[in-house]
């Protein structure tokens, strides 16, 4: 039984959002909602890393427990998805995720959010697979068919892997032991390495200031 | 800041705890030192299959400054990493709020009527009177029940949502639940801001007659009664009423408050303060549902003759004077007393219905 | 009785047009009539609402042009319109409405109660379930020729005392006058002084007028007591004889309910237009006023108010010229707060000061007025109504009040130009 | 059962409504009005429509004893108006069910703002009506029959505001159709009426050259 999970490497990651567009595009998501966005940190600064976030997808998801209507479920493959038809939009999901994954079509003044809608892993949703519901409420089912997410396989610099849990653990693994260390333990991992010291100016050229 | 948000919330129950319900909130608040080391034993999901990703995580997780980043994607949040305290609300859902809560709730079920079956219901020891006096005019009653039936609803649909999941789903099952629930929330997050006027309307009415006075103090010294099964001297209101139209007050404020800033995400709150917005409105609402379960005990089974001045707009005359002797014996000298044939004159019992009221006030 | 009982309920139905069929449709019982009613905010007693007295009539038309209401009958139930209603609500409809028209200026549907409440009045009369004190005063009208039974040989002691006191020759059944003038009995009996003050206003302003000795009675008690048939023939016998004197006007006299029988029931009652024009002793006033005939000297300096009589200013639209004629011989003339077409009837109007039985009720209701004149501090009142000012005085002396009533025609004759060589 | 309450049933009620209202009218129409033969003293044309438009804005004598039905009729009138017509459900509904018209919506909290004063003016006014002895007194049957259904339909509204669970839209279909229904029999006929019982007095009063 596979446990398919999101892996971002922040060493590879060049805030390029295609994987954010990808998802937009292969699950046609609404206005407003996006299910895999780009962080970075210390924009501009030393130290900057970028890290796309998505669903998790936890073996203990916060927003399976806190849904008062119980609408998530997790499949085999250890996707955790909901079921559109049971959610009432109240956000607590929202609330209780710590990577802010659930999103909401509407503004929400008076709490009208609309369903929620997050990352399946392009696996879809309770409906029959590939069947035109599905695609209305839940995008792709990419899964389905054998294939894995777009956002990773659109990855350039395949910094976000996605599949089962093990088979990313030894690519990880393997790129750790050839940077031989944790970056963000060690601070800027090729800083240590470069030819001149940084330049006094700090950042990227596009640095927003 | 884990640790600040924890306090503030253990603040917040310490100042209603002060001078509301001290027994009911010690149970609150104490399961909160024992959450906040539990949350940090906790720290991230545990995962039955290593993520390679959980180092990364808790890598950014402990540092704090970094959960901040900035995306391209547009949004409240959008920028955080990490929401530390998601975790912490959902233990407090999940541990404190629904078990203690609903225990606490079927607790004061259970103590009224142990209560009931021990003093059975307060008769008017010198009986009913042949003459009733004034204690709401028409507009006192209206905004009452106009009160009583937005709160009625959102206590329940209020409950159904929180109580839904472990008590509803096993009988009715998902599908007819989730639209239950959809109705509940929609229905109390429409209802809701109607509260707010209505308890605007009955501070406006209610609160000079809700001032403490001397004598509020014996009133509780003896338990209002309870103790020694004498009637305490007390104004129109006893110190009983006045506290619990406080409590309507100050943690109905809060939960408006925060139910407002739970149902307008527009204004760019982030995740902590609905968290937080939501801690507060939950355990306000169980307090306000506990106390007025009693509230209703009394109207109802409690007490005889204490809901005719909100039935009827009158009172019987022995009633008053043994609940509320100061007020009762000044308006009696000042001839306010009428006759139960004025009154039903004045209420037009004639014509059989239900409810009664006052004539208008001038 | 049961027949008599039948007749009521026919001559209801046959009251019930467009008009009550509208109003019925469009009540939502909200209540707002009894606001505006003296004797529910007197009282505090919810039956004295202005809708509910309607009752037998509204069960009579919810029965008989509804859907329920047939449905219900078809199958033999629901209740229909008894003579235990009629017997229960007779003191409503009589005692405690005095035809005002407040509740009617309120109604936010736009309900015109007090014409309903006039209708209603046709079937008790018929079902013989209206008091006594009007009964007999109609029988005497019909009878005599007038409600308090006043003959032309009373009007004839009167006019020959005033002829006495003025020196002047107060024209009977002169042929070919412009104006014939009417009077309510009460001023022949009570205020003679109405009779003087015309005689010099006209006499002054050189109107051609006259008094027919076959019509002289202007109060209608069939409109009150809701006996149209009754009523028509009070009014055909001025018709009559206005017909017959050939005049051009004739001059409703300052009692209330006699201008609205007389202007705007009257031809309706008898199913032809007049081939004469009716106008109010205040119209004509003011009339005379503003064409410069009638010359008024000094104002009063004592503060005065107004009560405005309902049947001439709510429901008879006379509600401009007593204020211009007040103002042109009072220096402070104070409206009070209620005036004009929403003003509080004295409690007598609509045949409830003929009924004996009504008047610790009237005298209760009167608070209303002793407010109004307690806001204003003003102890002298004008007003344009005999009945009024009866009701008025009555009010005044049982709350032991030191205020005056003053006709406001006699308060113009006041203040005529003494100046003989002025015509 | 969906089906029936969004097919059938709808065109009957909306049949019923229709052809009720028109009977209703035309049944008082019939009952007639006698010629004012007296000589008026205005016009009852001009006095009409006056009234009509007149009677929106109370009276003083009302407005400090009736305060609470005041306030609570307007909130609970320009409430239900404007979510009846102007909530983007109802417009879309309307235009794809009835006219095919379509004008626009107010935004969402503009509709959530009239449906609460609507609530708040109909809780008050039913309040009142049992509990003020006037209204208790000429309260019947229709006036609880016709708030209740009123006041369901509303709630029934509020609770599918989320649009997305057809049962909660097909009860409140199903409890506007028993309104739709219900209407041309009862006293919510006043909707339409009101506009002849104050034509009719405002030119009975306009004829007299009073202001109604």
């Amino acid at each position: 039984m596979a446990r398919m999970k999101f892996y971002c490497d922040p060493e590879r990651c060049i805030e390029c959002n295609a994987c954010v567009t990808a998802c937009k595009n292969e699950n046609e998501v609404p206005w407003g909602v996006n299910r895999r966005r780009v962080v970075t940190i210390n924009d501009g600064d030393e130290g900057e890393r970028s890290l796309s976030v998505a669903c998790m997808h936890c073996s203990d998801a916060p927003c399976a427990t806190v849904c008062p209507v119980d609408c998530f479920y997790t499949t085999q493959d250890g996707v955790v998805l909901h079921d559109k038809d049971i959610c009432i939009g109240c956000g607590y999901c929202f609330y209780a995720c710590p990577f802010g994954a659930p999103q909401f079509p509407e503004d929400g003044a008076f709490a009208t959010r609309g369903k929620m809608d997050k990352c399946t892993f392009c696996a879809g949703g309770p409906e029959a697979d590939n069947s035109s519901d599905e695609h209305r409420k839940y995008g792709s089912n990419r899964l389905a068919e054998g294939k894995l997410p777009l956002c990773a396989e659109m990855c350039s610099t395949k910094a976000l892997l996605a599949g089962d849990a093990d088979t990313i653990s030894e690519i990880y693994r393997k790129r750790v032991i050839n940077r031989s260390a944790s970056v963000m333990a060690r601070g800027v991992s090729y800083r240590d390495a470069s030819f001149r010291a940084p330049r006094n100016a700090s950042g990227k050229s596009s640095a927003k200031e | 800041m884990a640790r600040s948000i924890t306090l503030q919330i253990d603040n917040r129950n310490k100042q209603h705890a002060g001078w509301l319900l001290l027994l009911l909130l010690c149970l609150f608040v104490q399961p909160f030192d024992t959450f906040a080391k539990a949350s940090e034993s906790r720290g991230i999901p545990s995962a039955v299959v290593l993520n390679p990703a959980a180092e990364i995580w808790r890598d950014v997780r402990q540092r704090e400054q970094l959960t901040n980043g900035t995306s391209q994607v547009k949004g409240v949040d959008s920028g955080v990493l990490i929401n530390a305290y998601g975790d912490q609300w959902r233990n407090f859902r999940m541990q404190q709020l629904i078990p203690i809560g609903g225990f606490l709730l079927i607790g004061v079920v259970i103590a009224l009527a142990l209560f009931y079956l021990f003093r059975g219901k307060v008769a008017i020891e010198g009986g009913e009177s042949d003459k009733k006096l004034l204690r709401y005019t028409n507009y006192e009653q209206l905004i009452h029940w106009f009160i009583a039936s937005i709160f009625l609803f959102l206590a329940i649909s209020g409950l159904i949502i929180l109580f839904g999941r472990p008590v509803l789903i096993p009988i009715i099952g998902k599908e007819v639940f989730s639209i239950i629930a959809s109705a509940c929330k929609e229905g109390h997050n429409l209802m809701g801001p109607l509260f707010l006027v209505a308890l605007i309307l009955i501070f406006i009415k209610f609160v000079r007659r809700n001032i403490y006075q001397k004598g509020d103090l014996s009133w509780l010294l003896r338990g209002g009664g309870i103790i020694g099964k004498k009637h305490v001297p007390s104004n129109f209101f006893n110190m009983g009423e006045k506290t619990m139209f406080w409590m309507l007050v100050l943690v109905g404020s809060v939960v408006i408050i925060s139910g407002f800033v739970l149902i307008f995400p527009i204004f760019g709150q982030g995740r902590e303060w609905m968290e937080l917005a939501h801690v507060g409105h939950a355990i306000g609402a169980i307090l306000m549902i506990s106390v007025i379960i009693g509230h209703i005990y009394i109207g109802t089974i409690g007490m005889e003759g204490a809901i005719e001045g909100m039935k009827t707009g009158y009172c019987d005359l022995n009633w008053a004077k043994e609940h509320h002797d100061l007020w009762a014996t000044k308006a009696e000298q000042q001839g306010e007393a009428i006759s139960n044939d004025k009154v039903s004159q004045l209420r037009e019992v004639s014509s059989a219905q239900p409810l009664g009221g006052h004539v208008q006030e001038e | 009785m049961s027949e008599k009982f039948e007749q009521g309920v026919q001559a209801l139905r046959q009251q019930i047009d467009a008009r009550i069929s509208a109003y019925f449709s469009s009540c939502v019982h909200c209540g707002l009539c009894a606001e505006a009613c003296l004797f529910y905010t007197e009282t505090n007693n919810p039956r004295f609402t202005p809708i509910h007295k309607l009752e037998p009539m509204k069960k009579l038309w919810r029965r008989e042009y509804t859907f329920w209401g047939k449905l219900a009958a078809a199958f033999g139930l629901g209740q229909s319109l008894t003579e235990d209603d009629f017997a229960e609500w007779e003191t409503l409809v009589y005692d405690s409405c005095t035809l005002c028209g407040r509740c009617s200026m309120v109604c936010p549907v736009g309900n015109d109660i007090t014409y309903m409440i006039r209708k209603q009045r046709e079937g008790f009369s018929v079902a013989g379930y209206a008091p006594d004190g009007m009964k007999e005063a109609t029988r005497r009208a019909l009878k005599i020729g007038s409600p308090m039974g006043v003959t032309y040989k009373t009007l004839k002691a009167a006019l020959a005392h005033v002829e006495k006191d003025t020196g002047m020759t107060i024209p009977v059944d002169k042929q070919g006058a412009d104006y014939m003038t009417l009077f309510s009995s009460m001023e022949i009996v009570n205020f003679p002084e109405y009779i003087e003050s015309i005689a010099r206003i006209f006499d002054a302003t050189g109107v051609s007028w006259t008094i027919s000795s076959k019509a002289f009675e202007a109060t209608n008690s069939g409109i009150q007591i809701g006996n149209k048939e009754a009523a028509a023939e009070i009014v055909n016998r001025v018709v009559i004889a206005a017909e017959k004197l050939g005049v051009k006007y004739v001059i409703s006299p300052e009692c209330g309910h006699a201008y609205t029988a007389i202007r705007w029931e009257g031809p309706n009652l008898i199913g032809r237009k007049y081939p004469f024009e009716v106008i109010h002793i205040l119209e004509l006033l003011d009339q005379l006023k503003k064409e410069g005939r009638l010359q008024l000297e000094y104002k009063d300096s004592i503060p005065m108010t107004l009560h405005d009589p309902c049947q001439i200013v709510r429901r008879g639209g006379v509600v401009k010229q007593p204020r211009d004629l007040l103002n042109s011989v009072a220096e402070h003339f104070t409206e009070m707060k209620d005036h004009g077409v929403m003003n509080w009837c004295c409690g007598g109007g609509g045949g409830v000061s003929a009924n004996e039985r009504a008047e610790p009720l009237r005298l209760q209701v009167f608070n209303r007025k002793k407010r109004q004149l307690d806001e204003l501090g003003i102890n002298t009142m004008v007003t344009a109504c005999a009945n009024c000012r009866i009701t008025l005085e009555e009010g005044l002396e049982h709350n032991e009040m030191d205020a005056e009533v003053i006709s406001l025609t006699e308060l113009i004759a006041d203040h005529l130009v003494k100046d003989e060589s002025k015509v | 059962m969906g089906q029936f309450i969004d097919g059938p049933l709808w065109a009957f009620s909306l049949g019923v409504f229709v052809l009720g209202v028109i009977w209703r009218v035309v049944t008082i129409l019939i009952a007639g009005n006698r010629s004012d033969l007296a000589t008026a003293k205005g016009s009852a044309g001009k006095g009409a429509i006056r009234a009509v438009f007149s009677r929106f804005i109370p009276e003083r004598t009302v407005t400090s004893r009736g305060r609470i039905q005041l306030i609570a009729g307007y909130l609970f009138h320009l409430g239900l108006l404007a979510l009846l017509f102007f909530a983007k459900p109802h417009v879309d509904f309307i235009a794809e069910r009835i006219t095919g018209l379509s004008w626009s919506a107010m935004p969402h909290w503009a509709f959530i703002v009239s449906a609460e004063a609507a609530f708040i003016g109909l809780i008050l006014l039913w309040l009142h009506r049992v509990l003020n002895p006037v209204t208790r007194l000429l309260s019947d049957l229709d006036d609880h029959v016709g708030s209740i259904l009123v006041f369901l339909v509303m709630l029934t509204g509020c609770l599918a505001l989320a649009q997305s669970f057809e049962p909660l839209r097909l009860i409140h279909l199903l409890l506007a159709e028993l309104l739709l229904i219900y209407f041309p029999f009862s006293k919510l006929m006043h909707a339409f009426t009101f506009v002849m019982s104050r034509g009719y007095t405002g030119a009975t009063m306009g004829r007299k050259g009073i202001n109604a």
